[in-house]
């Protein structure tokens, strides 16, 4: 140490800093540990890590509004959600063309369910409207028909919209299945995708932009030739509404064919018979003359939310900000409450029943310790599902405890004890279970308490209870601390056991988490009740690799 | 599995009417050579086996893999689609879910004339299996109902036995526990008929918020007395340990429980809900498992297979044209008539899912039903 | 750079060690070992000997500086190709092999003939008089036994250089001394170059050719046993070999090669000046006590003579120990033999004490 | 002289209260024993009851009978399922086995950076709830096209059982002597030798340890492979849990009795183990 003068960092004989010639020494070493590390710590960043962060972004995730409704989100910004209105026509009229997308995809009772976590009757909102989505626009599709015949031919609308150059690909693709259906070749090609001409776009941007997701659609999904397909009634819609705002210019810069089609609609269509929007999607569910139904739409449109973690712990994005769910819907923070009371109570229980054996074990003579340590663990190395379906035998109304009871007459046949489907079953059971978990550590740190401790409070005059209290049981605290924590770790994430013997009252949240995974489908929320879970476990753990060390955990 | 393999083998023996032979079998071409299952367990997947699979195996070799997920099909559905990597060639599931499952564009839409069997009285496939096609994903199969089952031996009953389902709400006359599944359907619609509303206006009064509260309310008055299930074969497992005196479950697994396993069990067959059960396709599987499938399917749901299969549970064979041929139990010999929901004595209340009203509102009403359960 | 000779068969150049980067352990060591020699590494724990030996055995790397075996440098070469024979201060005997294969051991790894190991094995066992318990597992023999397989199975394969790490500090006293000659007699028997690690100074003068005494990472004086005694180059190893009395006093002058010192209690007594240079100096005297005189006839007339006051008489059976205070210092202490004329002193006896200029050495005051 | 003897000074007292604790120990024994050894007399039930007949409690021998072995043993799911798990298992250990043993030797040397980060994360997934974990697994293998294959099945019980080995074999290089592999680098041994010949064989019962542990994680495993597993992936826990759910059919007792008979073989060989490593370990001096 006298060498290490206050003169900045100590110098290698040669001059240079003595940290880094010791750090080129040390590279070598390192790298070896590091090479033997590294293939675990790979394997478990990929099977593992990778796995659980991949989830827990689920948790915020919420893609799913923007990328199914793109033009309704977009046309909502401007949309004040406390001035009580409707929305304007324009987003219902983009509202129109991302249903009907979304509908030809399958997509739109998937964004229903979504949107239902957050309002209740959104789901069935979306899933009528759906139903009657092609429907809207067909005033106009009919009106055009009788103006101008063309537009209802499907060819029509490729001359106008497709990009020469993709109906010549398209056409040369189509050749090229021809002959190789000719010759018995597998042809597995995709088709050219749809292309828009140039411009037209500017002149009709919404009929283009329908248009187009229509001729993708029907290539992608359903494997059509859009050249031969009807288009939906809301791309005459679209055209309707294009056409009623472009000036009589706009057609001229159309090409011949077009302009051919369309300025006899042009000028058709001022003497449509108009529709209100609103009025076919009230038509369809009144549900939409609910401004909370905007208003969710809009305050859900950001790809990532924090509407999970809200729901977590009851309470609920709105447009105005945070509230608190409904009160019949507010479970999660009585199921965290009661996943943590029911561990702790475990916890309780595994202390009470772990200290006397640990106590008694660690005073034994190592021979007869040994044997009864072998009973401890016995049900540590026997399978879990064993042991639950002993406690579901054991313990059900006919089960063998309740029959002994009856027997020796302490309960009467009639009066069985319910002792499963609750939370004492559930206690019973997982204080079993855990119990070796308690026990171990605790014994391992009492066998390191030296007898003569004792002994020397004894002679030095405390009574057995006293030396016991005093002396011993402080030493024995970190055994408990360790036991603790080990096992309220592991039961505050218990599932198997629960799920068996728990009913609806004895159950935790992780039973909640695997029913929004794998019945309600819900798995934003689950991902985020997944991450709260996940991060009291973490902080236990990193609480206990603080007191105990995470490499000393004695595994009997 | 010697004994299974000789159950099915006097089983095909022993039906010359409806036997089949290899050469009668369309080949199949590119096709798979096994096929992946997906139903509910227990004696209805049993069935399905004898009926359906070990004569196809028999005839063309397929093996086939189960998987008792029907229970979670949609979410495993949604997971492997996902991920684009379906795993399972065929799935049971019920009506509501091939619903949501076609809503989704997770199972395939058929057409039913072009890919199934036509009757053996030669009704075209539409016609034959009419109301039950509920969907154009859902290919079905069976007609079953839930029912409930009591226990005869419930000393503190005092002599009496129920004789409708509003017994269920009866905690005085018939004290016990009841065993109720975990969801809302048909238990909400129970509560409601036990609290007097008529049959015709049950959705009506559950499309209010009100009406949901009120067969919530009603639940109530049970709700410390029931243990929830969530797989068929719990209520008459329940029921059998004496664990609760009566259930709601699927009829089939009661009439096992009382016929085969002769338990002091009787049916309630007051307000059975019936239900259609069927297949579905999961979307975008690959071409030779398809074909595989396909080619199970329009053997398997053909009349007489359909008609096969109640001898084995006592389901209603979806085809109109099945339901002269169902005859008698395979093991037991009784007459399996009397058992099928379907029959005219056991349906003089009765109700039957309203598949649409449960497809819009099956996400609100579980929540609620949910925190219900919960509180 | 030192050429490959005998006298530098092992050389360590300007070699540093840091285990943190804040602090060195080994500080610039410079060290030739010639071939064939005998050569200790003494000190106390933490001195830095263990290290170097560690390093020169190839499981430390120098953080800076070069180690050169026969002229080679060794920094790159890993431990399993460097030759070394070792003996660990546990033994280090494989506990799951039996003592024959532990001598085998070195042999297999050098792909050597099953018939020809067998008998190199017998042969080491002979060596250290084991010859009948080739078959035993470690854990079946006694410490000294396990010891000398440790040092058959470091020499089975007839390295040229032999390290030992305090390897008998684990024995009781007498097997220990017995150990000793067993092991100086086979190091030179075989002519192997020996590097010996220790922290008992008995050890290190009986059995070395030559003894580095380390200290705080650094050699303080490296010569042969006898020197090493005698002439003590400072005071860390005047007291740390031997028993020395130290007085603690400020050297007056330096005249003819004798220092005045002035002691503490301002008595002044002539010493050899080992490392003071100026008048001024604080200096630590350090005389053994068995060159201190209390038969005042057998003094030479030109010794110097002190007052003292017998504190406590220890009988120790070859000799006496005497504790006196002289000039302040309660720890004084002397060594008389047990002889028929050899008075016992009782404690509150005032004597005079002398001894000769020469064995008194003026060394730096620590 | 062990502490748990009572003087011959004790007053009655004291004697009450010593004779009142072992018997509250045994009662403690007795309830972790005791569900385990129930199921295995009503394993050999006669009928399809979970109670005992007063057939079996007369000690009838028509009472009893192996129907449930036989319906183990011929049930062509229960012989799936059972494949299955010896399929899945030892794969599964192979690899926990191998990376933990690497790392565990990695992480015990000096100097290895991050090395209470690089932990914490190697044992996580002994820590993280098993319903986060097989949730996790079941996106993202979905993804990777692992879910529903025995190999994404063996991948994930690879992960739960690697913390086990980890932490017994860590434990054992705790106790290892550095000296040894010291010494046979002094002898000439290069890396791998010394590996194979000196560490290898003495870590070894706590390689074997930690591999019983990864074994039995993943035999025993029920959550992760519902998630991650298909139909054609089902365990015997899997099989056991969707019997136990409907109904606790008596073949899944059957089961039961015999897994606690490989548990305890699995235990005795522990303890063997343990017993032949503290010898290695206790006699040896240092």
């Amino acid at each position: 140490m006298s060498d290490a003068t206050s003169t900045g960092p100590m110098l290698a004989a040669d001059g240079t800093p003595l940290k880094r010639s010791l750090n080129r020494a040390l590279r070598a070493q390192k790298l070896r540990a590091l090479m033997l590390i590294a293939p675990l710590l790979v394997f478990i960043l990929v099977t593992f890590i990778a796995p659980i962060t991949d989830m827990l972004f689920r948790s915020v995730e919420n893609q799913i509004v923007s990328d199914t409704l793109p033009r309704t989100t977009r046309a909502l910004e401007g949309w004040d959600h406390n001035s009580g209105e409707l929305p304007s026509e324009d987003v219902f009229a983009a509202l129109t063309y991302d249903l009907v997308a979304a509908a030809e995809r399958k997509d739109h009772t998937r964004l229903g369910t979504r949107l239902n976590y957050e309002t209740t009757g959104m789901s069935s909102i979306f899933r009528k409207t759906g139903r009657r989505i092609d429907d809207f626009g067909e005033t106009y599709m009919d009106q055009f028909a009788e103006a101008t015949p063309d537009l209802a031919a499907p060819e029509t609308w490729v001359t106008v919209m497709a990009d020469p150059g993709w109906r010549a690909d398209y056409a040369a693709w189509e050749a090229a299945r021809a002959a190789a259906r000719e010759t018995g070749r597998d042809f597995d090609r995709p088709p050219p995708l749809f292309r828009l001409k140039n411009g037209v776009a500017d002149i009709l941007p919404e009929a283009a932009d329908v248009y187009a997701e229509f001729a993708r659609i029907a290539q992608v999904e359903n494997g059509d030739n859009p050249a031969e397909e009807e288009p939906w009634a809301p791309v005459y819609l679209a055209l309707y509404r294009d056409l009623m705002h472009v000036g009589p210019g706009a057609i001229e810069r159309l090409d011949d064919a077009s302009r051919a089609t369309l300025a006899p609609a042009h000028d058709a269509v001022a003497g449509f018979q108009s529709e209100r929007l609103a009025d076919l999607y009230l038509d369809a569910d009144k549900g939409w003359g609910e401004p909370a139904i905007w208003s969710t739409i809009q305050a859900f449109s950001s790809n990532y939310t924090p509407g999970y973690f809200l729901a977590s712990v009851d309470l609920r994005q709105t447009a105005d900000g945070v509230a608190m769910q409904d009160e019949d819907r507010r479970i999660y923070i009585m199921l965290f409450e009661r996943t943590l009371f029911m561990s702790l109570a475990i916890m309780g229980a595994c202390i009470l029943l772990g200290y006397p054996i640990a106590f008694l074990l660690a005073n034994l003579p190592l021979r007869t310790s040994n044997v009864l340590l072998i009973l401890v663990l016995l049900p540590f190395w026997t399978s879990l599902l064993v042991r639950t379906s002993s406690w579901k035998v054991l313990l059900q109304q006919q089960g063998v405890i309740n029959d002994v009871l009856v027997w020796i007459g302490l309960v009467d046949n009639a009066n069985r004890l319910v002792m499963i489907n609750n939370q004492f079953g559930t206690i019973v059971a997982m204080t079993h279970i855990l119990l070796p978990f308690m026990i171990l550590p605790l014994y391992s740190v009492m066998k390191t308490i030296p007898p003569t401790y004792v002994r020397a409070a004894k002679s030095l005059g405390a009574s057995n209870w006293t030396a016991f209290w005093r002396v011993y049981f402080p030493q024995s605290v970190p055994g408990i601390g360790a036991g603790c924590i080990l096992v309220f770790i592991l039961a505050i994430g218990y599932y198997i056991t629960p799920e068996l013997v728990g009913g609806t009252t004895g159950t935790f949240i992780s039973n909640r988490i695997a029913y929004h995974i794998s019945s309600s489908l819900n798995w934003g929320l689950a991902a985020a009740l997944g991450s709260i879970l996940l991060a009291v476990v973490l902080l236990l753990y990193w609480i206990y690799d603080r007191i105990v060390g995470i490499d000393n955990v004695s595994l009997g | 599995m010697t004994m299974k393999q000789l159950l099915s083998a006097t089983a095909l023996a022993a039906l010359p009417a409806g036997a089949l032979f290899a050469q009668d079998l369309p080949p199949c071409e590119n096709c798979a050579d096994s096929i992946t299952a997906v139903s509910w367990g227990g004696a209805y997947q049993t069935s399905q086996i004898k009926a359906y699979a070990e004569p196809y195996t028999a005839l063309t070799g397929t093996t086939f893999t189960w998987d008792e997920s029907s229970n979670e099909a949609v979410a495993k559905l949604r997971a492997q689609s996902e991920a684009g990597n379906i795993t399972w060639d065929l799935v049971d599931v019920e009506g509501p879910d091939s619903q949501r499952l076609c809503d989704e564009g997770l199972a395939m839409e058929v057409d039913h004339d072009e890919i199934l069997a036509a009757g053996d009285d030669g009704s075209a496939p539409t016609d034959d299996f009419s109301d039950s096609v509920i969907n154009d994903c859902f290919i079905p199969q069976i007609v079953f109902s839930t029912t409930f089952g009591y226990r005869t031996d419930v000393s503190a009953w005092n002599g009496n036995e129920p004789d409708n389902l509003c017994a269920l709400f009866d905690l005085e006359t018939f004290p016990g526990k009841r065993s109720l599944e975990k969801r809302p359907k048909k238990n909400i619609e129970w509560a409601l008929l036990c609290d007097g509303v008529a049959k015709d206006e049950l959705y009506d009064v559950l499309s209010t918020p009100e009406g949901l509260e009120r067969a919530l309310a009603k639940l109530d008055t049970i709700k410390s007395e029931t243990i929830w299930w969530s797989a068929g074969a719990e209520t008459p497992q329940r029921l059998a340990d004496g664990e609760v005196v009566m259930g709601s479950t699927y009829n089939g697994r009661l009439f096992s429980l009382i016929v085969e396993q002769n338990q002091p069990v009787k049916m309630l067959w007051d307000w059975q809900v019936f239900d259609f059960d069927g297949w579905v396709i999961p979307a975008d599987l690959p071409e030779d498992r398809l074909n595989r499938v396909l080619h199970f399917l329009h053997f398997a749901t053909d009349t007489q297979r359909l008609a096969d299969q109640a001898k084995y549970i006592s389901y209603g064979p979806a085809r109109a044209s099945s339901q002269p041929l169902v005859s008698t139990h395979a093991d037991l010999g009784i007459e399996m008539a009397p058992h099928m929901p379907t029959n005219p004595e056991n349906q003089k209340n009765y109700l039957v899912n309203n598949i649409e009203w449960w497809a819009d509102n099956q996400d609100d009403v579980e929540a609620r039903f949910q925190a219900w359960l919960a509180q | 750079m030192t050429a490959a000779t005998d006298n530098a068969f092992v050389v360590f150049d300007r070699v540093q060690k840091s285990y943190d980067g804040e602090t060195l352990v080994v500080k610039d060591l410079n060290l030739d070992i010639g071939r064939g020699e005998f050569l200790t590494m003494l000190g106390p724990s933490g001195s830095g000997k263990t290290t170097c030996l560690m390093m020169l055995a190839g499981f430390e790397t120098a953080t800076h500086g070069d180690i050169l075996l026969g002229g080679k440098p060794i920094n790159n070469i890993p431990p399993h190709k460097r030759g070394i024979g070792m003996v660990f201060q546990n033994y280090a005997l494989f506990p799951h092999m039996t003592v024959a294969e532990n001598l085998a051991f070195p042999l297999e790894v050098r792909k050597i003939g099953k018939s020809e190991r067998e008998e190199k094995v017998q042969r080491a066992l002979d060596m250290v008089q084991m010859g009948a318990f080739g078959g035993r597992r470690p854990a079946q023999l006694s410490g000294g036994q396990q010891q000398r397989i440790a040092l058959a199975r470091a020499l089975v394969f007839e390295p040229e250089l032999v390290l030992m790490d305090e390897p008998l500090g684990a024995l009781d006293k007498q097997l220990r001394e017995h150990m000793q000659f067993e092991i100086t007699r086979l190091a030179h028997n075989l002519g192997i170059t020996t590097v010996y690690v220790t922290h008992d100074q008995t050890e290190a003068l009986t059995m070395s050719d030559r003894v580095a005494v380390f200290n705080d990472g650094r050699i303080q004086q490296l010569a042969a046993p006898d020197e090493l005694y005698e002439q003590p180059q400072n005071s860390f190893v005047a007291q740390f070999i031997g028993e020395n009395n130290t007085l603690m006093g400020t050297v007056k002058e330096i005249k003819d090669g004798v220092a005045l010192v002035v002691l503490d209690d301002g008595e002044v007594i002539d010493a050899k000046p080992v490392n003071v240079s100026n008048p001024g100096d604080r200096t630590l005297v350090s005389i053994r006590p068995e060159r201190v005189e209390i038969n005042k006839d057998r003094l030479s007339p030109d010794a110097h003579l002190v007052h003292a006051e017998v504190l406590e008489f220890i009988y120790m059976g070859d000799i006496y120990r005497t504790r006196l205070r002289v000039a302040g210092n309660e720890d004084f202490v002397i060594k008389t033999r047990n002889a028929p004329d050899q008075r016992r002193l009782k404690p509150g006896e005032h004597i005079e004490i002398g001894w000769l200029p020469q064995d008194c050495r003026a060394l730096d005051a620590p | 002289m062990s502490q748990m003897d009572l003087p011959p000074y004790a007053t009655p007292g004291q004697r009450i209260w010593h004779y009142t604790f072992l018997v509250i120990c045994g009662l403690i024994f007795f309830f972790l024993i005791a569900p385990i050894l129930v199921i295995i007399p009503l394993s050999f039930n006669a009928e399809d009851f979970f109670t005992f007949t007063p057939k079996m409690l007369a000690l009838d021998p028509e009472g009893y009978s192996l129907k449930h072995y036989r319906d183990f043993f011929t049930n062509p799911s229960w012989q799936q399922a059972l494949w299955n798990s010896v399929k899945i298992a030892p794969a599964a250990t192979v690899i926990a086995v191998t990376l933990g043993t690497l790392a565990a030797i990695g992480l015990s040397q000096d100097h290895v950076p991050f090395r209470r980060a690089i932990m914490a994360i190697l044992i996580s997934p002994m820590i993280v709830p098993l319903i986060i974990s097989a949730a996790g697994m079941y996106f993202f293998y979905s993804r990777i096209g692992l879910q529903g294959t025995y190999l994404g099945v063996v991948l994930a019980h690879a992960a739960l059982g690697i913390p086990f080995v980890i932490i017994t074999v860590t434990a054992t290089l705790v106790g290892f002597d550095r000296s040894l592999t010291r010494a046979a680098a002094s002898l000439g041994a290069n890396p791998v030798t010394t590996f194979f010949k000196v560490q290898m064989p003495l870590i070894l019962p706590g390689v074997i340890s930690g591999g019983l542990f990864a074994f039995i994680t993943s035999f025993d495993e029920v959550v992760v492979v519902l998630f991650v597993g298909s139909a054609n992936q089902q365990t015997l826990p899997w099989q056991m849990f969707t019997g136990l759910r409907e109904q606790i059919s008596p073949t899944i007792l059957a089961v039961a009795t015999i897994l606690v008979v490989i548990s305890i073989a699995l235990l005795t060989t522990v303890e063997l183990l343990r017993r032949r490593s503290e010898r290695l370990r206790g006699l040896s001096p240092g």
